[in-house]
This record gives structure tokens, C-alpha cells and sequence, in this order.
């Protein structure tokens, strides 16, 4: 059978075949649509043949690459921090094929097969607690997180340097809705932040951030809310303050690229350079956004270190 | 708006999904047709009612279509049970399967890969003259959507229509005891197909009203085991109206009051706040012996010629 | 009048010894005829969706044998579908529903883990057994506190057990991500338990040995179901709990004893997955083997000789299910449809059989 | 919905000729033939008695005229018209009410709720019962049938609750009333008032079907007659121009089988209750000792409230004690509680010196206590499980059956072989279904298990209802035996026929609490009559 497919054709021309999993619908207009529009990219622009697998859960995802294994894909990309685990075990079990995994720091001991995409999303939560310490009249930041996991707490530990050092003394509440993709606890969290007096909410959601969005919509609130991945403003244009934009496009193709070129491994941050940028921040005072961009502009320079804090807060 | 008016309001939105897949759940229950497609119905629901409401333009067009959909897969539950009598359990998991199946479909045919998802309206508040100027209780019961308005009203009529009609003398004794009523001319089989198809309807709504109060589109997570819950509140209300009613908010509350805590800052790990409501309903259980009955044929399909 | 939900019970009646060939005959070609209809109805819904139904049907049907791994993965996979289905079918045969298996399995899989962690250092001899053990244990304790609501509280078992599942999530978020969490993993995931507790692995591609497990308790519920004493007991109250009560059984024993045991086979599904796959806990290891369980428990009539079999059916399609998708770019959720249409056709070939053998008589 | 008047005006008015034919009646229930081609005529103003052993079909055929059954073949014409009646709702359209066997009420609604069920009421939507209530007070009445309209039927007596089933067939405006062995639980002086009702019921223009099996009862009120044996009618007769016997030979086929099966027949046949039975002169017990010790028993029904309040006796070795009563008068409670089903709340029980209150049932089934309980579908057999599997069952723990923590199915199967020859049970083996089994040969399978433990103390209720004559006599033949064999036999039934016959002793069973003993040589039906209605013990 094709099992054997990953051992033959060594070096050379070979043809690139890029498997994607998923972990949720690739139609959510998320996290995975941004995959998915990388992974087509790749196909057009590198001619790669590629194959996805949506929705796949972190238990299957072990069961699914090897599949694509199975099927002799030469470049399994994990679309998620989830995943990562599998990944390098399947790295170790199989030399012959580059695997792409997704991490939230660097990985004590690279492989050689397996690129490191560290998506650093605590660098740009740091612009988006400039914002909120800035934006805010109450000193109240509502922070909603899904699960509770490290690089949530690298986020508001970001924001919280942020705030630090722009001198705020607004305090960060951070809640969890125990799912990123529950939309309806989101709007009910959201809405009783906002009840609480936090006038800045900061979401870190997935297809939850629709329903925190409907928990200021037609509300005369003075609130604002930002997101994270995807341009959201259309679902509350006049609360909606900004969102921290991620592009899979670019870094996917500059890594395929550097496989075709023999390079099987590395490590690839995500950074204001590399696939990350923070929307023109709407509805607050044009002083906001100017702190905003001065902060993005600082982190890029090395001016400003956001330091990277995966430990629980307390 | 103060605090309490604001939560009570939150809790008055939860209840309506919790109501109205309940009470389906209920109105077939009591004709004998036991529904565990809850979840997958109210997938569906959702999915249709946000297409619809889309691409048709209106929010009453994609509940009117959910609700249809919702009652084609309660009149086959009921149809298949009572015809060919096969086991309800069964067809109904197979429902679950198929509606979520096709709710996903779906979206992914008419949408496709966006990073824009289109989004609808939710539904407005309307204000009940008069009564929405009553401090609190206006604006907790009184400015809400029509869907609030709907889930109440329906479970007052349900409760009307089944102890205070002959229809719904009818209706239960099917449920208590269908020998006797097929006896007395009771047709057995259109009741039970009858309520089973009021009952997918319900859950439909249950479902279509999630995007249109809470995203304003359809996400896969959004049903997120309400449809679950609606059994386990079925049994909580002990196949009864009012204590359904009474079991929604109790159910919203919960859910409701569990974030309220966190935001409160209270500093328990949220996962055990998550866990609140189910362990709170269990301890309910415990002492709700009084209420917690069943009816009698529920879940058992009825052999005129079979001698049990 | 009774006043639980209890329809009746799905295992088939004994047949007359004559007729037991013919009888298995009409069985197998029912499930074949369903299963060949589900695939037609559904392959008219994929090309109609402009997919290749060929293509998808021989992802799905083939992706399990057309390599080893997949054999592997297929068997794997088969564990604890095998075990959550008789966690069903066992209190099913008292007239008990066990919806609870999700939260049995992870409450037993955090359990196992959790030894697994705190013990890392323990030697194979010990940990694994120990794993294994509480994994069980843990599983049947919360069975346990539902069959407990029944017997003292008259909680219905449905709604305690389907509330017990949302209880088992928080647990396991909260080990996963505060007590024991592995904070490299990008998901609620505990650190690996120690290598004392994993299961030896034989074969090319690997194969962890708890799949014997399973097969040798498919094998001993067997036994026990048809020829011990409580086995017995469990039959004659899953028939007629009135008469088995009448004769000196004591059904709430053996209700709350079935539903206990069920849990524990999740449980022990749950320690299998920790110690065999995953070698930690991990948020939503539970996958859809609950819903999957039941309906395996069902086509099988709760028969427990059918049970292995038909899981291992359930088992190819799921896995050849993502295969599908793969290869044929069907979307998944088209597995789910034709599940359910594999459900509904063979409860229909059920009618139709009954009525062409009532004829043929 | 045409009332009971307008019932009488057209009857009256209608043609002459029959009200009801049925014509060539054949029925089907998978391989079993029930019905073969059986005709059945009844006339206007007519009690029509339908006589026949158990299993003869009559439920059957009435079921098919009622709607209920799909016939395979065969005619309805009523009134001089064929009708074609599809289910219940037609039957009841064309004026056939049928009171049910078994009865089918809806236990948590009231009587009125129970008898308007299904019917169009004036005040549609809203459900206002003031009126109906009301008719059904006036039909109460007028046929001597009273009862509470306003009472949960779950609380009624069986007496009152059988009044209901009429009266929802006489609201629904009959013209034909079927009645299904409406004389069981009932007392003599209950069933004399229904006799009345029937008349007067008749005397407005309706005719009635009383199925029975009971040659009296036929005796006492039909005007005509009709025989069934084995799913065929074997004669029509009117009752002016027959006897009991001539009746009794139709009903068993020949002479000779009468010869053979003469307690059962004639335990029924007498022309007039009271007078057949008063039976043989005592049995001489000598000086038997005391086998069963019941002391002051106080036991719970399923509501949580006391269904028997202190009662007491004693049974010797040998001696064959009997409880009469009309059913729901603590029977059940009373037979599961000495039998170790059901806990007591208070009190004493013990067989051969050794007490057993308090003990789970497999106990007191070692002690030799043994079973025949009243509904041998609900309480006695495992439908699916195979006949050897039920005979084991009681018993699987036992030495005999077990080897370590296994079944012993070795041992099972001899064990069922020789009881299946010994009992004569039709069946085709130890592993055939009990499902598949006829009642008869389900009851031989339940007193083959009960046997099978040697009991010092047997418990039978009801034990011979639903069996047809040669099993009766079958187990009329056994509970002798194990008499003979020094068994204390506790015999609950609600046929004071069997009762007399078979009892050494019996007591009468009234809310919960012996109110009267009779000896044998001192039976009286009335008089037992008398007391399980309640009425003073005037002896
Ligand atoms: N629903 C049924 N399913 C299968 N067999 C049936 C059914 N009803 C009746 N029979 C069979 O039909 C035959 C006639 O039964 P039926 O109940 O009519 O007898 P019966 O004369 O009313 O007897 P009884 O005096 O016991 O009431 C019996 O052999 C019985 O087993
Ligand atoms: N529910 C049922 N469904 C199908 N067949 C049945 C059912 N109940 C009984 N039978 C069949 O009907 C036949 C007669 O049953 P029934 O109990 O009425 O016998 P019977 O004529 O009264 O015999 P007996 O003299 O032993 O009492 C049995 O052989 C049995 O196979
Ligand atoms: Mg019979
Ligand atoms: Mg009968």
C-alpha cells in the first residue's frame, strides 16, 4: 500500500504535497479560513498539491496526519498551538517528511524536520493594551478569554506591561467562557463586564467574538472592542475599536519555499514583520491610535521588548 | 439600568432557547414520542433560520422556515415510530446525526470560505405599552425581543391547551395510557405524529433563535449542548408547562449567574463555575420526588394488536 | 403504573432453536441491504453536491485496510467504541440508560492520568496496572453517583448521567489546564504520565496492547452475560424486572450494580486512551464515542456478541470518514448522513424482513 | 353523538330482523389461527351470552367488532347494514360500545375525565366537564350504575370502576354493549346488580354481549347463547331451550373430556350461585401442626399507604387456606408479602418455626416459601429467555444450579427436560421462548419452578385465571397434591367457585383485614358475598 509513499524520492524536484488539519470549520471566517486561504495560496503560487482536514480534534490529529502520511503528503502544517504535540512526535517518527506545527514559544529541542511557527501573540497584545489603557474613561478592561491557556495569559500579561508602561492604572479583568467557539456565553460575559462598568472589552475568541460583538450592538454603550485574527468590524461597526489582523499566507509560503529549497527546519515567529498587524483602530480619539501605532512602530524598531509570560495569572 | 434589571434581562434570553426545545421535548413526550434530537434539530434550526433570514430578508421568514424544517423531522420521528413502529431511541439519534450533518452542509454550500461571514439582524426589543414602563419587571419582561414573548406565550398555551381542553385530555391520555384512549376513538397515531411535529418545530426555534440574539450568524458552537440540557430539563419539569418554565429560568439563571460570578471576581477557577449549574440541578433532583414524574408510555411505541 | 421511561428492551427474544439459521441469514442481509441503501442515497446527495461518490465511498470503505497503519488506527479506534458501547448495553440490559459514558471515560482517563503523573517515577509492574486499575475505579465511582440519585432519590438515570457529562468537562479543563497542565501543548493537556504507565506497544505500524484488553473483555462480558450468576440476574431483570424481583433478585442491586459497571468500562476506555494513545490527558479525548457507543449498542440489538463487530463497522467509517474528506473533498459532516441513514434503512430492512418472512411462512 | 334516547326511538323504529351479524370471522395472530370463520347473530333487545373456555377466541372476535383487530375475512352487518369497521372510532360511530377485558382507563383522570375522552365536547376549545358530568349523574341513574363523577378512577373499587366502562359506552349512545367476563371481581350481590343493569340496559331497546366462561352466569341472565371452542363457534342456542350440561359438553367438545375435567365444569354450572358450592364435608387435618405463622401484618402499597392493617393467621401442615375478596382489597399486597416480595411495615411471618420478616426474598425462598404470582406475564416469567432459563430462575443460586460463580446449565437443562415431560408442557424444548408458550403451558412452567423447590409453604393467586378447562384441572390437581404432601397452601383467587372447591378454610379479605372465616361444609356465596362487600359478619 502506500504506506511506503514517505520513504521513496528523496531530494530532488519532487512534487510538493501539502496537507493542512484544521480545527474547526475552514468556512468560520476565523482562525481556519485564514488557513485555509494560506494553504490555496500555497497551491496556486508554489503549484503545490494540497489536502485539508477541518474540524479535526486535537485526539484525532495524530490519527489524520499519519493518514496523510499514509497518502505520501511530504508537508503536514497544523494549524494550531493544539496540535503541536502530535506533530513533533510524528516529526520524530518520520525523518523523510517536513511537518509545519504552530507553537506559542520557542521549542527547547528543534527537529530537523519540523518548522516552529511561533505565533507570539502576546506581541500584539501589547499595542491592544496601549489601546485599551488609553481608551478607557473607567479604568475597567474586560479581557474574554475561551479555555485558559498559556498563551491566553501571555496576552494580559502583554496588555498589563502595556499598561505599565504607558503609566495607566486601569485594572484588567480577565474571564473565561470555558470555549472559544461559544458565542452565547460570550455575549452574556460581555454583557455583564460592560454592566460591571469595563469600557473597553478585549476579546480572545474565536467564533465567540460574534457573540461579544452582539453584547454592544444597538447599545448606546460607551464601549469599545477589539478582536483578534480577522478584520470584525462589520459585526459592530460602531463599537468596534481594532483587531489584531494574522495573515498565514506569507509565512506559509515563505517556509514551503525555503522546504523546496532543502531547508526542513526552522523557526518562524510571527511579528509586525511576519504576518501580524493591528487594524487602524476606529471609534476612539485619534491620540489613541497614534499611541497605538507608535507602540507597533516601537516594537518593530526593538524599542520596546514585549515580554513573553505564559504563567497563570493569579 | 441598574445591575439586577441587566442580569434579569441576560437570564429572561437564556431561558427562551431552554423553553422552547423543552417544551417540545415535552408536547411530544406526553403523546409518547420521546425526541432526543434535541441538539441536532436546533443545529439545524439555527443553520436554516440564519440562511433563510439572509438570503430571504427577514428574521420572521428564517424562523417561519426553521420551524417547518423543524416539524418535517418531528412529523418523520412521529411517523416512522407510529407506522412502522420503529424504535424511537434509534430514529431519533439518527436524526441528531442527520440534522447536524445537513446544518453544517448548509453553511458551507450557500456561504462558502469567507473572511467576511454576512451577518443578519438580531431581533429588536419591542416594548409592550404600559407594561414596559413597570420599573424592572418592565424591562425585564416587557422589552424583549418577539421570541420572548413567543416561548411565554407558548408555554401558556401548551399549559391551556393541555389541562384546560378536551384536545389535551386527549393528548395525554395517548401518552398515560393509548390502549384506553385508541378505545374510546382517540386516533394514537395522528396525536403522536401531530405533537412530535409541534415538537421539532419548537426545537427548530429553540435553534433559529440563538443567531438571531446572540451573533447575528451562524457558528458551528452555537447550540453548545443546550439541545442536552433540554432533555435533562424535560425530566427536571417532570413532563409538566409550568414547571418547564419554572426549570428555564432556573436552567438560565444558572448559566447566567455562573459568569456573573467571574466577572464579580470571585476567585474560584472558572471551571469549576462552569460546573455550577449541572451541580445545581442535580442537587435539585434530589428533592424533587414530588414533581419528577414520567409519562407513563413514554418512549414506547403502541401495537393495537399487541396484548401489553 | 410505571412511571420510569423505560421502552422496552431492545435485545431481541430468544428464537426457537430451528430457525436460527434462516433467522441469522435475514439478519446479515438486512444489514447489508441498509448499509448498501444508506450508500446509494448518500452518494446521490455527494454528486449532487458535484463530488465524486466513487471517490468518497472508497475513502471511506477502504482506508482502513488498504494499509497497516490504517488497520492500526481502525483497531484503535475500536477500543473504546467496544467499550463504551457495552457501558451502554449492560445498564441497557436492567432497563437502565446510560448516557453518562463521555463523563465516565474522562473522569476515569484524569484519574489514570493522575496517577500516571503523580507516580512517574513508579516501574512498569506497578504504574501500569495502577493506571489501568483507577482509570476503572474512577469510571465506576461516577457511574456510581448517578445509579446512587436513582436508588435513594428517584433522579432518572438519562437526565443525571447527561448532567454528570457537562460535571466531567470542568474536571477535566480544570486538571488539564491548572493542576497537572503541560503548558507547550496550546491546549488544555496535562504533562506525559510515566513511562511505567503506558502500555507496551507490538507490532509495525505499533499497536497498543490495550486493544487485547478490550478484546478480552468483549470476550469475558460474553461469559459473564450468558453463564454466571449475575450475568443471569442482569438478563432476567433486563427482561422482566418484576419477575426477576418476584424470584429473589434484587433488581436495584443489580440496576445500580450495571450502571456502576458500565462506568467503570468507560472508565476503563478512558484509562486505555491515557495509557495507550495519548499518554496524557487531553481536553475533548472524549471524541463522539458517546452518541457512537449508543448507536453501535442499538444496531446491535445490546446483543453482546454483535457489539465487537458492529463497532469494528463503526469504526472503518469513521476513520474512513476524514478520509473521505481528504481524498474526495466531501465535507465530514457527510459522515454523519450517512450514519444516520445506515441507522434509519436498518430499522426499515428490520420492517421489511419481518414482513417477507411473515409471508414466506 | 346520538344519546341514549334517540338509540331506543331508532332501534325501535328500525326493521326487524337481527341488530348485529357477524359472518365468517377469521383471524390470524402470526402462525396462531384465533378465529376460523366464526359467525355470530344477536337480536334486538337481547342479553347475548358468549360462552367458551379460555382461548376459545371471544375476546378476539369481540375485539374485531369493536375495531380493535383487523379480521382477515369476514362481515359486520348492523342494523341490516354491512359495515366496515376500520377501528374504534367507526365502531363507536355505528353505536358498539365495548367494555374491555382488561379495563382501559386512564388512572390519573377522573371518571368524568375517563368517560368524555374522545368524545366532541359543546364547549370546545376549553374543556368544561359541568355538563357531561352531569349526563353521566342522570345515566347513572337510570341504570342503576352510580358512581362519583368527580373520583380519580385510580382510587375506585373494581366494581365502580367496571360501572365506568359501561357508562362510557352508554354516553357514547350504544347500541350494542359487549362485555368482556364483566362477573370477575365482582361478589355475587355486585354481580346481581349488574344483572339488573343489563336488564334494564336491554329493556330500553340495546343489546348486550356477555362473554363468560362461566355456565351460571349465562344461565342467570341471557336470553340466547352462543358456544366458542377453539377459535370456532359451536352452537347457538337459546337459553329456554338448554341446561347447564348440554351447555358444558359444548364447551369441552365431548362427554368424555367432561368426565375428565367435572370440578371445573361443574364448579361453574350450577344453575344458581350459593347452591353448587357449598362443597364436600371438612377434611380431616388430625392434629397437624402449624406450618405458617402470619402475625399482625401491616405492609404498604405502591402509594405508600398501608394496604393491609394487622393481619394474622395460621396454616397447618397440609391444610389448604383460602382468601376471598373483591380485588384491591390488599390481595396483592398481601400474597407479596408473605411470599418475601414486598417488605412488611410491621409484623411477623414465619414458616416451620423460622421468621423471616426482614429478609431479602431469596431467603425466604431457601425456606421453602414458593410463588404463583397473580399476572404470570408482569410477574412470572422472563418473556425472552428460554423455558429452561425460567425454570431456573429463583434458583440460580442455589447448590442445585451452580458450580462456583457459573450457571450450572448442564443440570438446568436435565432439571427442564423432566419438568417439561412431567408438567406436559407444549413446547418444543427446554430452549423454546417462554413468550412463545400458550397460558396454560405458561402457568404449567411457573408451578413446574414453584414445585421444583419442594415448598413448604405455596402461595398461589389466581392461579387457573386465563387457563382454559384441562389446565385448570391441571392445576386444581397439584395444589391437591401438594396438600397431600404436607405443603401449607395459602390459595388467593376472585372465584369464590375455586375458592369452595379447593380450600379447607377460607377468609375473607375486606380494606385490608380479615372480616369473616368459614370452614368447609359452612360455605355460603352470598354470605362470603356479603362480607367481601363489607357488610357485618351477621354468622
Ligand atoms: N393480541 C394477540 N396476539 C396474539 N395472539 C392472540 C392475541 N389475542 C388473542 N390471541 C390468541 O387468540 C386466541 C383467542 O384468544 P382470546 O383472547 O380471544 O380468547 P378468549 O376466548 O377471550 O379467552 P379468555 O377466556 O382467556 O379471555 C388465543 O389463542 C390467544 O392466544
Ligand atoms: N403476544 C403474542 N404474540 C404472538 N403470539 C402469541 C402471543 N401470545 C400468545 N401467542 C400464541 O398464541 C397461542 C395461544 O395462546 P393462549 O395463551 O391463548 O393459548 P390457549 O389457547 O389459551 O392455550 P392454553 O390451553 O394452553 O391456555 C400460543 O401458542 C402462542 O404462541
Ligand atoms: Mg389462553
Ligand atoms: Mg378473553
Amino acid at each position: 500500500g502506500g504506506a511506503s509513499g514517505s520513504d521513496e524520492g528523496k531530494g530532488g524536484a519532487k512534487q510538493l504535497k501539502v496537507a493542512a488539519l484544521f480545527s474547526g470549520s475552514a468556512t468560520d471566517a476565523d482562525y481556519n479560513s485564514l488557513g485555509l486561504l494560506a494553504l490555496d495560496a500555497a497551491k496556486k503560487d508554489l503549484k503545490a498539491e494540497t489536502a485539508h482536514s477541518e474540524s479535526v480534534p486535537v485526539p484525532d490529529a495524530e490519527r489524520v496526519m499519519k493518514e496523510y502520511l499514509a497518502d505520501g503528503y511530504n508537508v503536514i502544517w497544523s494549524h494550531g498551538s493544539q496540535y503541536f504535540e502530535a506533530t513533533s512526535k510524528l516529526a520524530k517518527q518520520n525523518p523523510n517528511v517536513t511537518f509545519i506545527g504552530e507553537f506559542d514559544d520557542k521549542p527547547k529541542e528543534p527537529l530537523k524536520n519540523l518548522w516552529v511557527l511561533d505565533r507570539n501573540f502576546h506581541v500584539a497584545f501589547y499595542p491592544i493594551g496601549i489601546l485599551a489603557g488609553a481608551a478607557t474613561k473607567s479604568g475597567k478592561i474586560g479581557y474574554v478569554g475561551g479555555l485558559s491557556l498559556p498563551f491566553s495569559y501571555s496576552e494580559v500579561h502583554a496588555m498589563n506591561q502595556a499598561l505599565k508602561d504607558s503609566g495607566s492604572s486601569a485594572k484588567i479583568t480577565p474571564v473565561w467562557t470555558g470555549d472559544f467557539n461559544e458565542p452565547a456565553k460570550a455575549q452574556q460575559i460581555t454583557t455583564q463586564l460592560i454592566g460591571q462598568g469595563n469600557d473597553v472589552i478585549v476579546g480572545s475568541l474565536n467564533l465567540g467574538m460574534v457573540g461579544a460583538f452582539q453584547a454592544t450592538k444597538g447599545k448606546s454603550a460607551n464601549v469599545v472592542v477589539t478582536a483578534k485574527y480577522t478584520d470584525k468590524s462589520q459585526f459592530d461597526p460602531e463599537h468596534y475599536a481594532t483587531s489584531t489582523i494574522y495573515d498565514f499566507t506569507k509565512p506559509l509560503n515563505d517556509m514551503i519555499t525555503k522546504i523546496q529549497g532543502g531547508t526542513t527546519s526552522g523557526y518562524y515567529p510571527l511579528g509586525f514583520d511576519s504576518g501580524v498587524s493591528i487594524q487602524e483602530p476606529k471609534n476612539v480619539d485619534p491620540a489613541v491610535a497614534a499611541k497605538v501605532d507608535k507602540a507597533v512602530a516601537d516594537i518593530k524598531s526593538g524599542a520596546i521588548t514585549v515580554e513573553k509570560n505564559l504563567t497563570p495569572i493569579k | 439600568m441598574n445591575e439586577a434589571t441587566s442580569f434579569l434581562q441576560l437570564v429572561v434570553t437564556a431561558m427562551v432557547p431552554f423553553i422552547l426545545a423543552a417544551q417540545g421535548t415535552m408536547i411530544a413526550g406526553r403523546a409518547g414520542v420521546f425526541n432526543v434530537a434535541q441538539e441536532g434539530l436546533m443545529m439545524l434550526g439555527a443553520s436554516v433560520g440564519f440562511l433563510v433570514s439572509l438570503k430571504m430578508g427577514g428574521n420572521l421568514v428564517g424562523l417561519l422556515v426553521a420551524a417547518l424544517v423543524g416539524a418535517a423531522f418531528g412529523w418523520f420521528l412521529g411517523w416512522v415510530t407510529t407506522r412502522f413502529r420503529l424504535d424511537q431511541f434509534v430514529i431519533g439519534l439518527a436524526l441528531f446525526f442527520a440534522a447536524t450533518g445537513i446544518a453544517s452542509l448548509l453553511y458551507k454550500v450557500v456561504i462558502g470560505v469567507t473572511l467576511k461571514p454576512p451577518l443578519i439582524d438580531t431581533l429588536p426589543d419591542l416594548e409592550i405599552p404600559l407594561l414596559s414602563s413597570i420599573p424592572v419587571v418592565g424591562t425585564v419582561l416587557f422589552t424583549q425581543d418577539v421570541m420572548v414573548y413567543f416561548a411565554f406565550l407558548v408555554s401558556g398555551l401548551l399549559y391551556w391547551m393541555l389541562y384546560r381542553t378536551n384536545l389535551g385530555l386527549k393528548l395525554r391520555s395517548v401518552g398515560e395510557n393509548p390502549k384506553a384512549a385508541d378505545s374510546l376513538g382517540v386516533s394514537v397515531a395522528r396525536t403522536r405524529i401531530w405533537c412530535s411535529t409541534a415538537g421539532g418545530a419548537l426545537m427548530a426555534l429553540a435553534g433559529a433563535y440563538l443567531p438571531m440574539t446572540y451573533t447575528g450568524t451562524y457558528t458551528e458552537g452555537i447550540v453548545a449542548g443546550r439541545g442536552w440540557l433540554a432533555i435533562a430539563l424535560a425530566f427536571f419539569g417532570g413532563w409538566r408547562p409550568q414547571y418547564i418554565l419554572a426549570g428555564s429560568a432556573f436552567f438560565a439563571g444558572m448559566e447566567v449567574l455562573a459568569l456573573r460570578v467571574q466577572v464579580g471576581g470571585v476567585d474560584i477557577p472558572h471551571q469549576f463555575i462552569s460546573m455550577l449549574p449541572y451541580a445545581a440541578t442535580l442537587l435539585v433532583m434530589m428533592f424533587a420526588l414530588r414533581w419528577a414524574s414520567v409519562p407513563a408510555f413514554l418512549g414506547r411505541n403502541y401495537d393495537r394488536e399487541s396484548r401489553h | 403504573m410505571t412511571t420510569t421511561a423505560t421502552p422496552p428492551t431492545t435485545t431481541a427474544p430468544a428464537k426457537p432453536a430451528g430457525r436460527r439459521g434462516t433467522d441469522l441469514s435475514w439478519t446479515v442481509l438486512s444489514y447489508a441491504l441498509a448499509v448498501l441503501l444508506a450508500f446509494v442515497v448518500s452518494g446521490i446527495v455527494i454528486a449532487a453536491l458535484g463530488h465524486s461518490p466513487v471517490d468518497a465511498f472508497r475513502a471511506i470503505l477502504t482506508t482502513s485496510f488498504k494499509s497497516s497503519f490504517g488497520f492500526v488506527e481502525t483497531v484503535q479506534k475500536w477500543v473504546p467504541l467496544v467499550l463504551l458501547t457495552l457501558a451502554f448495553t449492560i445498564p441497557l440490559a436492567a432497563g437502565k440508560y446510560n448516557i453518562g459514558g463521555e463523563g465516565q471515560l474522562l473522569v476515569g482517563a484524569t484519574a489514570a492520568a493522575a496517577v500516571g503523573i503523580i507516580l512517574k517515577d513508579a516501574p512498569m509492574v506497578v504504574l501500569l496496572p495502577l493506571v489501568l486499575l483507577v482509570g476503572v475505579l474512577a469510571g465506576g465511582v461516577y457511574a456510581w453517583i448517578a445509579a446512587w440519585l436513582m436508588d435513594r432519590f428517584g433522579v432518572n438515570e438519562i437526565l443525571s448521567t447527561v448532567l454528570l457529562n457537562f460535571v466531567s468537562f470542568g474536571i477535566v479543563d480544570y486538571v488539564a489546564s491548572e493542576v497537572w497542565s503541560d503548558p507547550a501543548a496550546g491546549h488544555p493537556t496535562t504533562v506525559p504520565i510515566g513511562d511505567g504507565g503506558l502500555l507496551p506497544l507490538v507490532g509495525t505500524p505499533p499497536m497498543h496492547t490495550g486493544v487485547v484488553l478490550a478484546v478480552l473483555v468483549c470476550a469475558a462480558t460474553v461469559v459473564v452475560m450468558r453463564r454466571t450468576v449475575p450475568g443471569f440476574e442482569l438478563r432476567a431483570v433486563g427482561t422482566n424486572p418484576r419477575a426477576a424481583q418476584v424470584h429473589g433478585v434484587r433488581i436495584g442491586r443489580v440496576a445500580v450494580g450495571s450502571l456502576v459497571v458500565g462506568g467503570a468500562l468507560a472508565g476503563f476506555a478512558g484509562a486505555i486512551e491515557v495509557a495507550g494513545v495519548h499518554g496524557k490527558l487531553i481536553e475533548g479525548m472524549q471524541s463522539n464515542y458517546l452518541l457512537l457507543g449508543i448507536i453501535i449498542g442499538l444496531i446491535a440489538r445490546g446483543n453482546a456478541l454483535a457489539v465487537p463487530f458492529v463497532a469494528f463497522g463503526i469504526a472503518v467509517l469513521e476513520v474512513g470518514a476524514s478520509a473521505m474528506q481528504r481524498t474526495a473533498d466531501v465535507p465530514s459532516e457527510m459522515v454523519l448522513i450517512v450514519e444516520a441513514l445506515i441507522l434509519l434503512f436498518l430499522l426499515f430492512s428490520d420492517v421489511v424482513g419481518t414482513r417477507l418472512r411473515r409471508s414466506s411462512r | 353523538m346520538t344519546s341514549v334516547d334517540e338509540t331506543r326511538r331508532e332501534v325501535r323504529e328500525g326493521a326487524s330482523g337481527p341488530l348485529l351479524t357477524m359472518e365468517g370471522i377469521r383471524k390470524t395472530f402470526g402462525s396462531v389461527l384465533a378465529l376460523d370463520g366464526v359467525d355470530l347473530t344477536v337480536g334486538r333487545s337481547e342479553v347475548h351470552g358468549l360462552l367458551g373456555g379460555n382461548g376459545a377466541g371471544k375476546t378476539t372476535l369481540m375485539n374485531v367488532l369493536y375495531g380493535l383487530y383487523r379480521p382477515d375475512s369476514g362481515s359486520v352487518v348492523l342494523d341490516g347494514s354491512p359495515v366496515d369497521i376500520r377501528d374504534p372510532r367507526d365502531a363507536i360511530s355505528h353505536g358498539i360500545g365495548m367494555v374491555h377485558q382488561n379495563f382501559l382507563q386512564v388512572d390519573t383522570y377522573t371518571v368524568t375525565e375517563n368517560v368524555v375522552l374522545g368524545t366532541s365536547l359543546p364547549s370546545w376549545p376549553s374543556l368544561d366537564l359541568d355538563d357531561p358530568a352531569e349526563r353521566i349523574a342522570e345515566l347513572s341513574k337510570r341504570f342503576g350504575l352510580t358512581v362519583d363523577p368527580h373520583a380519580k378512577v385510580a382510587t375506585l373499587s373494581v366494581g365502580l370502576r367496571q360501572r365506568v366502562e359501561i357508562l362510557k359506552a352508554l354516553y357514547r349512545g350504544a347500541k350494542v354493549l359487549v362485555l368482556d367476563e364483566p362477573t370477575t371481581n365482582l361478589t355475587p350481590q355486585e354481580v346481581d346488580s349488574l344483572f339488573g343493569s343489563l336488564r334494564a340496559i336491554v329493556d330500553e331497546g340495546m343489546s348486550v354481549v356477555f362473554i363468560t366462561h362461566k355456565i351460571r352466569e349465562t344461565m342467570a341472565v341471557c336470553d340466547a347463547l352462543t358456544v366458542m371452542r377453539d377459535g370456532k363457534r359451536v352452537g347457538t342456542v337459546r337459553r329456554a331451550d338448554t341446561s347447564a350440561s348440554e351447555l358444558a359438553t359444548l364447551m369441552v367438545g365431548d362427554d368424555a373430556a367432561v368426565g375428565r375435567v367435572t370440578e371445573v365444569v361443574t364448579a361453574g354450572m350450577g344453575a344458581a350461585a350459593g347452591t353448587a358450592a357449598t362443597g364436600a364435608p371438612a377434611r380431616d387435618l388430625g392434629d397437624a401442626p402449624v406450618r405458617v405463622s402470619v402475625r399482625d401484618l401491616v405492609v404498604l402499597g405502591d402509594h405508600g399507604v398501608p394496604a393491609t392493617h394487622g393481619v394474622s393467621f395460621d396454616i397447618r401442615r397440609g391444610e389448604v387456606v383460602g382468601i376471598a375478596g373483591v380485588a384491591g382489597n390488599g390481595q396483592v399486597e398481601l400474597a407479596e408479602a408473605v411470599a418475601g416480595v414486598r417488605a412488611l411495615e410491621k409484623g411477623a411471618v414465619e414458616v416451620d418455626g423460622e421468621p423471616l420478616a426482614g429478609r431479602p426474598t431469596a431467603v425466604w425462598l431457601e425456606s421453602g416459601v414458593a410463588y404463583v404470582p397473580e399476572d404470570r406475564h408482569r410477574d412470572g416469567i422472563l418473556p425472552s429467555a428460554s423455558i429452561m432459563e425460567n425454570l431456573v430462575l429463583g434458583a440460580q443460586r442455589s447448590v442445585r444450579f451452580r458450580k462456583g460463580p457459573f450457571v450450572d446449565w448442564k443440570a438446568a437443562r436435565r432439571h427442564a427436560e423432566e419438568a417439561i415431560r412431567a408438567y406436559s408442557v407444549k413446547a418444543s424444548g427446554p430452549s423454546a421462548p417462554a413468550a412463545a408458550l400458550s397460558g396454560g403451558n405458561m402457568q404449567r412452567v411457573i408451578l413446574a419452578r414453584a414445585f421444583s423447590h419442594r415448598p413448604g409453604f405455596l402461595i398461589l393467586h389466581n392461579p387457573t385465571r386465563g387457563l382454559d378447562i384441562p389446565s385448570t384441572q391441571f392445576v386444581y390437581d397439584r395444589v391437591r397434591e401438594a396438600a397431600a404432601e404436607h405443603s401449607a397452601v395459602l390459595l388467593m383467587s376472585e372465584d369464590l367457585d375455586e375458592l369452595t372447591h379447593l380450600c379447607d378454610r377460607v377468609l375473607v379479605l375486606y380494606s385490608g383485614r380479615i372480616v369473616g372465616e368459614r370452614t368447609r361444609g359452612h360455605y355460603d356465596q352470598y354470605e362470603l358475598g356479603h362480607l367481601m362487600a363489607g357488610l357485618e359478619d351477621t354468622a
